[in-house]
């Protein structure tokens, strides 16, 4: 039910990756531990108070930061809010469709929203205006534009980098001078997926789609776990999981060279 | 409203009354769609994707004598000063009802029976005049997925803004000004796909708008052209 | 897709209204330019602050006007203001099915929102009770009971009738006495359709549903444009839009007439 | 509640106890649908119209031994003082499934398998007593669109005011009373195929209130037999 | 269309059913005016400011109480207001299935409600706490566990049951100590089937599924009438309504007696 | 917060920090379900219903290979302190999600092509750790029902508070502590089913961790072996 939205791979191409992976080999002729090359760009989003187009290979991303006045929650009066959300438009990939967000974009946001809400990247306590009454709520729109595997990484690598460069529109408030949005360190995110028992990192499209098991860690700035998901049907040993949890501490730390260029 | 928007027979963005804002097209920009275009209007950025023909599900939608043209316009919930919910509002309901008339009136429906044409118009950044500029790179899109057309549509605005029929409104425009008047042609013919006009205009000043519009809706028809003669591989938002 | 409400017609049906066209008849024997009979009564609702019962031809829409108090528009803390929405109750027609409003339901709403709002017929600026707080919502329902062609023309004319002889109900709110609605002067609205190269104005269901493109525009008291509305896949010429909009002026005169008796 | 809803045996509107609302039926009243009925009971102005038998959609919902009867109960927007947001809520739910019911059990729904018979009854204004008015113009509406049935169903509602049994309640009634009983039933055998009540009487009371509802439900009876003789060919809302 | 949910029953069971009614024999050997054993057990839940496990046979339904703080409806200032809505899970029976409220979940709900209301069973006007601002809103969740029949009277008495021994929970919001839920004297609910001309109370779940004629009828602790319900397309005799009545009136009692134990 | 939610090796509800609440499991408790499990452990109570294997409707998701597993997390509106409006949440979708995929893990699904597995998931009260509490009532309800498993899954959480990595979080320490990770094993194999984890760990804390939750879901896989053994035939809310 759940993987419906799974993209069905015909038999023949299942065979071949395969038969690929039993050699350690990969699609694109990648190595097991490669990231596909990473582009970022900043600040694309006129409207947006701020953005981040990112790239993964043909995965396109754009994420985009609005800023609303709101009420803060009566269990924390100081702090400002954060809501995060994922959209799969039929513009990314002919499996999409439109309507209310499905289970797979619900679980891609909030993994996101882990990642960043537990390494405390925006700073939350700054983001109240009058205590217990208006605070800043912080959205993180994620649009896909170009589904070509990995979102988890892409979108979380647009939401801190757009988060990076976000100001907070006092101006159109009338409550002082815009301000850049008060972050700490970004939380970096490494996906995994498995299948016939060969473990990649970055899967492309069509890794995802014959994907077993699928594991996605948010490391921050000291290599430290912030957040993590094991997703899919299939499963992981404990030196698996232990093995991808090291090999993300090493990618984590050149992603994030990246995202502070 | 003291604000005068056109002072000397200048707009506040220094065009001229005739005078489009800058335009960028770019065909074939995105990996998992059949066709594509990234298009810049003035501060408008959009991208357009097409989908098909590939069979219309579910079934019971099926026309059995032609493909059915389904245009989405969305804005992203970050396109606009408010965020803007996610989801169609009745506004963009009606857009893509009539921007999927427009095209399809266009669209050789009848070599694809039984098929679904989708167009996803995809609105990044909103500045006014989103709806010609989505039906613009839809048109491009169309054409870079290889999908047979009588002609390649193009759409465009005019308006009356301080008494003056302009061009291709922008938003202070289009908010104080007196009128707006959205045009898609095709444009061999010159026939009329889409209009739609809200505000206050004379017949006169209508006929002198809608003349301005098709003369705008040429020179875009022009930078759709080049476009698809130099598909880029990358772009930039 | 957007069109899948449109009902079928059959072949014959099709080449028949095909060959009387190519003829220049209708198929209720009109000529091209001429209304199907138009009856209009008011203050038919007790419960509506307004109400109008249209009939053009065995078309009949009823128009209900509810006034609530609400918040006004942070741009404009002055001035009342209006929603139109349309429904299409599947008592009016075989076609019509329950649910959230059709995109075609939208679309008629719309237009008909279109004329009343740029010609100013209701007075929103006499709407404010309030200066940033309370201001009247006009809610224009337009419920159809009898679908036989040319939804767009009836509507409008019972949403301009019915706000004619609306009232303001203070009474209810306790804020002074029941008053009139300020008005000013209703637009009236023509809709021409196009099939096999013959455009009639006032489309009767077998012409609705053979239309190949239609055009609406709703006039002022001078004939001056506020709203216009090309639909559907086929297409006008420009002296087809110019010639509709000349035609549309005599009609527009002759229908003022009968909302001003 | 010093209010008297009824003085010297005469209730607020002029009425006795026993005494029904003004109440006026046309049938045959729209163009479209295949039944059709106008009722006025007291300020009620009600319209219901009948399509079908006609094949059920989608399939899966088809019985292979009967028509499917499918009532809807709409209330317009404007139909009451406060406005009423568009679409079914529960209390429309509701009364749509228990009318349903109700005129199910008249119909030879055994003579057209497959198929659905739709009934829509929309209250355009509603002033206490809509879902008697509504299955009483929804009868009618069936009859002349040539439905079989065993008998033609009617409705009526009797209650209970300042400890008085009474028929029909107006809106203050229904509101400031005691109880209210609507009850539908066949008319030739008295079968009762709708009841619901909610208020507080003794089972005395309910006897006598129940009485009075079937006489009050004979009464309107010989109206809808009228209204099925006189078909006019248009109506006043 | 109403009654989809209505599970579909063979024809040979159906033949078999109708025999034995032809006797006066029900399935499951109980006399046509007997009831299966009915179990109560209040306090089960925790979180809910009231609950009962009700069990009627192998029905099972669980009512939870919550209490929230909200507005007072315009009309009546200084009253608390209740609403009831039941949860028909798939958990609870194969036929049932995800969504939004069916229309029979609705008219269950709304059925126990009138019983509830009707009888003041709760004293709404004591549930005041700021006239015209606010008010306490009693929710009561009725959330069927196993369905073998008769929900009608499983859900009101849970309903009764859950409501008898909840609780204010003014510490919650600071404004107290936390107080019993003003009560009155509960409604006892008594449905009654109709098949083959064959009337018995407490229809288990093959009676309910071919039934022809359903009647609920609520007493409250005179044996007065506070609401009744016939439902299905079937019909009953003026006299077989009265009967049934009558029949519900000793029941009632009987049940009563459970209720205050 | 100067709260301290361990002092001298003692966590505030008593338990030492590798020791699980008490916890109770009854199978076969429901009569409809084909499978059913009712579970408590600390203050939650969970229901759990398998149906199935059935035929997949409609038709079109079915799966020519092999079974669909839909597991539905739900809440009861009553189960928690602020009342949760009826209907899935985000979060409730997210965990259907997880735990539908860590079931399906576990079953033959290949044995029974184009049919549905079922697995509903009821929480009545809820107190911290529903999540994995679910997970381990509907392999109990799977087993009744006699879907055959590789292996009989389970679920325990552990997590990071004070500084002190402990087993079975409490409301309070999911709230206040720094870290939860439930986790979900085939405990035949040790694989890991589910893993989900926020807060702050070091790498060394999430071993140590982890470690526990395995020892933790051990010990529940004792308790579930024993209800399956002990089937009761009614049970206690």
């Amino acid at each position: 039910m759940w993987d419906t939205e799974v993209k069905r791979v015909s038999a023949v191409k299942r065979d071949y990756l395969a038969r690929l992976a039993k050699e350690g080999k990969r699609p694109d002729g990648r190595e097991a531990d490669e990231y596909r090359p990473i582009k970022i760009e900043k600040n694309v989003i006129k409207n947006a108070e701020g953005s981040a187009r990112v790239k993964i290979g043909d995965t396109m991303v754009l994420a985009g930061i609005k800023l609303e006045i709101g009420e803060p929650y009566p269990d924390s009066p100081n702090e400002g809010a954060m809501s995060t959300s994922a959209e799969l438009p039929p513009l990314a990939s002919p499996e999409f469709e439109y309507g209310p967000p499905t289970p797979s974009a619900i679980e891609l946001a909030r993994v996101v929203d882990r990642g960043i809400r537990e390494s405390k990247y925006i700073k939350l306590d700054k983001l109240c205006i009058e205590e217990g009454k208006e605070v800043w709520i912080v959205f993180i729109d994620l649009h896909v534009l170009d589904y070509d595997g990995n979102l988890f990484d892409a979108c979380s690598l647009a939401a801190s980098a757009a988060l990076q460069n976000a100001i907070i529109p006092n101006e159109r408030h009338d409550i002082g001078k815009n301000e850049s949005l008060p972050v700490g360190s970004p939380p970096v995110s490494c996906t995994f997926v498995k299948y016939e028992d060969f473990i990649v990192v970055d899967p492309c499209l069509e890794e995802d789609a014959i994907a077993q098991a699928r594991f996605t860690v948010a490391l921050d700035e000291n290599g430290d776990i912030r957040a993590m998901q094991k997703g899919l049907s299939g499963s992981f040993t404990v030196d698996e999981i232990k093995n991808n949890i090291n090999r993300a501490k090493i990618h984590a730390k050149n992603i994030r060279k990246l995202l502070e260029e | 409203m003291v604000k005068l928007l056109i002072k000397d027979g200048i707009r506040l963005d220094g065009r001229k009354p005739d005078e489009l804002r800058k335009i960028k097209i770019e065909a074939g920009v995105l990996h998992r769609a059949d066709g594509s275009c990234y298009l810049e209007w003035g501060e408008n950025k959009i991208l357009a994707a097409v989908y098909g023909p590939r069979e219309a599900l579910p079934r019971h939608i099926q026309d059995s004598t032609k493909a059915i043209v389904n245009a989405r316009y969305n804005m992203a919930s970050f396109s606009v000063e408010e965020r803007k919910r996610p989801g169609p509002d009745r506004r963009s309901i009606e857009i893509s009802k009539v921007t999927s008339e427009a095209l399809e009136g266009v669209i050789f429906t009848e070599l694809f029976p039984r098929t679904m044409i989708d167009v996803c118009i995809e609105v990044l950044n909103a500045e006014a005049g989103t709806r010609c500029a989505g039906i613009t790179a839809a048109a491009v899109a169309l054409a870079d997925a290889g999908i047979p057309m009588k002609d390649l549509p193009v759409a465009c605005a005019a308006g009356k803004v301080d008494g003056t029929v302009v061009l291709d409104l922008t938003s202070g425009e289009d908010k104080e000004g007196e009128a707006d008047l959205p045009v898609a042609i095709a444009p061999r013919t010159e026939e009329i796909l889409l209009m739609q006009m809200d505000g206050h205009m004379t017949y006169k000043e209508f006929e002198e708008a809608l003349e301005l519009a098709l003369k705008g809706c040429k020179k875009v028809h022009e930078l759709q052209r080049e476009a698809l003669l130099n598909k880029y591989k990358d772009f930039e938002v």
